[in-house]
């Protein structure tokens, strides 16, 4: 195992630190428990939008904790759901009188810890869970789809309502309708690894790939031969499109991203095969998204993630943020 | 105990899951028996509300609020009584599996702890009258229960994700529950 | 070799129509010869700033093409120096009349096939040269330093001045003033695949790490075993620091940069460790800048750059900037 | 001929430099091949100004604009001859070789193409008198050259950053050259 760390143990505590000294304008660390709170936190009168998960999904949660994004991220050990202390923490920290939203990927972890925040919180909360992923099948004998891509358009669109002054129940509603729309998909030419394992999550030879992976190492669909780029975005497309299902005449954000080890010139490759497969079915991209944004620590790998657009949150999505990984209009 | 099993959770999980189940487990018990060491509680039921608030803020991920609301309903169970009988062994035991069940929404062939508690619950008799006994036989009983998951596909938790291909690999959580009932009836043998 | 692309043949120019997709507001993709240019060039009265090397090292360049940062940028094949015919057509697409200013990496091919586009081309041109990499001796024995991280902050506050509109003479005289004051160094904890190459550039053992290596696969000045993140942080910035020298007192920019394959929660962790260290050594650090902007494809690894700041420095740094990779002000 | 030679100036490259002088050089020379077969000019300087400025154009890299140099002087030192003979050819090797000089500011012994290009001007003697001996003279001592800078530390180029590592590897200019040369040879023996 390469990394750039000290210590297995205190891999997230020393990233924090670091977090903590690039974006001192924009952040306040807290540690034990490990909280990652908007520099002008509490903010009056707004809703707070937090967020949190397993750490090695950098730059998601903390690196979207600014204005018009969250107000509090709570990362857990790598790939580890935060404990429900953090986002209790996160949840009082942030109070500005207008109640908290918790937005929650959907693994049984994140769901049962932030459940037990909500129970135990002293101001109103409401959590959404997010779960965008189709290549899980939603079914009884699953925990259901997992939360990926369509995390960061969430945090994004829902934060810029929030910022503006929507209260809880628009701002949920917003989410649910957010969560509606974006479906994604991913793959990996490579595994990752987690620190404290030491080893990779799953073997893939050389000549192979894996279709369908989450975000935390786990493994996908199926196991398939590498194939030429344009392969690779139409096996992510394909369902992604037949799922919603999305379909002539809708408008889109396009959001391909990187699963951390992927150099930036293989994405926007990427991206431009999906842009064209797109225009080919007749749905049009008003907006994009293209970089590493929710990653898995060194994979190899992309995702897609398609949302449906409505004027409202092209509207959101344009609004200013001011956050270490996403910034405009600011 | 758990901290002596941490490599094997892990390998467990990473076969089925994320492979961290065993890291969660060493963190949080490492952090119980900081705590117990430090300020001993005075009544078993305040320990058990000590572990289970302590697992709540440590382990994090599955595992954590699912021990966490299994210790906690397990100390209300006990209440204040000063030393533990074997039906209150017994009341406990089956208030922590409802506690699971409750939380986790689980049932028994879902491939998850519930797949080892439910038939230590079943096993913990009181006929032969010690807790130590009890517990032996919880053990026991929770050791098949995680040998039972083996061929099982997932329903629950993330191995649920990988379908049919979760099938073969024992599920991590219950290996854990039954070695945390092992680690108890041994303390109950030795004490 | 596993790697998101159709064709190694075709690698850059797929690319390109994806960033095209990706960014059509802020920039204009022409191909044959390939020339990423502002979408409003050129900008009259404006010198227009030109960069361009080898393609592999995304973002840079074309990622910095936008208001407040470059007006053109020439990507080569992977690896190899665009073409003088590249650099003159930048030069034609942008001049608004005040002149253009080329900023080199110091690469025996960059600087060659720049100098023949500043002998060809028909607007008044000067010529920067960047060599920041301390990993290699400046001598009469080697081609000297290589031109690395440094050009990132280079790009930006001369960009600024450019964009508030600096004359010709003005951003050179600026440009060598950052040249002069910025010191750069990099260490791979795996190398790169080219793709028309189709294995990796170099061999490193498990339990390895190349120090010094530059942005192309070149090896580096030596192998070492795999170490802590402090001390590879260490290994980075003693040589930076006493080069320069930099001392006590000094006013930093400390850039703390991953190699295309390194995860953003180790970035943080060793820019953690490295100010940490420079607040050590009474070393003010007043700006930062931490993420993959300068990088060797899938390459695992990071390279530590300071520049030392005066205020004007800080000023242009600060001064808005809107391009694919950075953004702020806008 | 470089085309054929591709995966071995690849690999020349890749032990001391960044891997890419025979993609660089293919990428050249196919250009080259596609532009005289789609409008071959009628004098010898035309199609030595044709192959310059196609290299220019396409090659990037150390290589482009010194080979691009080298065959921009050649093509002026042959003027608009319609043929060749011994002396235009001596000449325009020489004014090959100081045009790779003047760019590049490389001498002999600092491990690049000029260590290739030097011995091969010298030995391009006319005194037997035909264009294709001369020529052969030139390949042959072009390979020579390119072989004497195996033990060399480069101090041109990408290789000097290497230093003493770069010794024990042959330059892949020095090798391009000997091969271009070599195909002229060919060429010149042929017609
Ligand atoms: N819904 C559930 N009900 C009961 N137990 C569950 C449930 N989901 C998961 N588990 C248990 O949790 C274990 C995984 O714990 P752990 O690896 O620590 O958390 P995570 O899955 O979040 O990484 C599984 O092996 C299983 O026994
Ligand atoms: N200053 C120089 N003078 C003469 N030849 C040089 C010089 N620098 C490099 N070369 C030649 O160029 C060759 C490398 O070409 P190439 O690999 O195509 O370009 P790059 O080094 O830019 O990748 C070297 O092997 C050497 O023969
Ligand atoms: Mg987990
Ligand atoms: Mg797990
Ligand atoms: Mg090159
Ligand atoms: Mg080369």
């Amino acid at each position: 195992m390469k990394k750039i760390i000290n210590d297995p143990e205190t891999v997230v505590q020393d990233a924090l630190r670091g977090m903590q000294a690039a974006h001192s304008d924009l952040l306040t660390v807290h540690h034990d428990p490990a909280v990652i709170v908007r520099a002008d936190a509490p903010v009056a009168g707004k809703v707070a939008l937090i967020s949190g998960g397993g750490s090695g999904h950098e730059p998601l949660h903390g690196g979207f904790v600014g204005r018009g994004m969250l107000a509090a991220a709570c990362p857990g050990p790598v790939f580890t759901s935060p404990t429900s202390d953090q986002v209790v923490d996160a949840i009082a920290r942030t109070d500005g009188g207008a109640g908290a939203l918790l937005i929650v990927k959907n693994y049984t972890g994140d769901v049962l810890n932030f459940e037990m925040a909500a129970e135990l919180a002293e101001t109103e909360v409401r959590s959404v869970v997010i779960d965008d992923d189709v290549a899980v099948k939603d079914s009884l004998y699953t925990a259901g789809r997992r939360g990926v891509g369509g995390t960061v358009l969430l945090e994004k669109i829902v934060g810029a309502a929030a910022e503006r002054g929507d209260d809880l129940a628009a701002c949920e509603a917003l989410a649910l309708r957010v969560i509606a729309s974006v479906r994604s998909m991913g793959l990996a030419l490579t595994a990752c690894t987690v620190p404290h394992v030491g080893e990779p999550s799953f073997e893939l030879a050389d000549d192979e790939m894996e279709i369908g992976i989450g975000i935390h190492g786990e493994p996908g669909r199926q196991k398939v031969p590498v194939s030429t780029a344009s392969e690779m975005v139409a096996a992510l497309l394909e369902p992604i499109l037949s799922d919603l299902p999305f379909s002539s005449g809708d408008r889109v954000l396009l959001f391909t991203n990187g699963m951390g080890g992927t150099p930036l010139i293989e994405l926007y490759l990427a991206h431009g095969i999906a842009e064209q497969l797109l225009a080919d079915r007749g749905i049009t991209v008003e907006r994009r998204l293209v970089g590493p944004y929710i990653t898995s620590l060194e994979m190899q790998g992309m995702s897609i993630t398609l949302l449906r657009l409505d004027d409202e949150m092209v509207e959101l999505w344009d609004a200013p943020v001011h956050t270490p990984a996403l910034r405009w209009g600011v | 105990m758990i901290q002596d099993h941490r490599d094997e959770l892990v390998r467990l999980d990473q076969a089925i899951g994320d492979a961290d189940h065993g890291e969660n487990m060493k963190r949080g018990f490492t952090a119980v028996v900081a705590r117990l060491d430090a300020e001993p509680p005075d009544t078993p039921g305040k320990v058990l509300k000590l572990v289970a608030t302590t697992l709540i803020s440590t382990v994090g991920g599955a595992a954590g609020p699912l021990y966490g609301t299994a210790f906690l309903r397990a100390a209300s169970a006990v209440g204040d009584a000063s030393e533990l009988d074997c039906d209150t062994v017994a009341r406990a035991l089956q208030a922590a599996l409802d506690g699971v069940i409750a939380r986790g929404k689980a049932a028994v062939g879902d491939k998850t702890m519930v797949d080892a508690l439910t038939p230590a619950v079943a096993a913990a008799s009181c006929a032969e009258g010690t807790v130590a006994a009890a517990l032996a036989a919880a053990a026991d009983a929770a050791a098949e229960g995680a040998n039972s998951t083996v061929p099982m596909v997932a329903r629950k938790g993330r191995a649920s994700y990988l379908g049919e291909r979760s099938a073969g690999h024992m599920d991590p959580g219950s290996r854990s529950t039954a070695l945390l009932l092992r680690s108890f009836a041994d303390t109950a043998a030795k004490s």
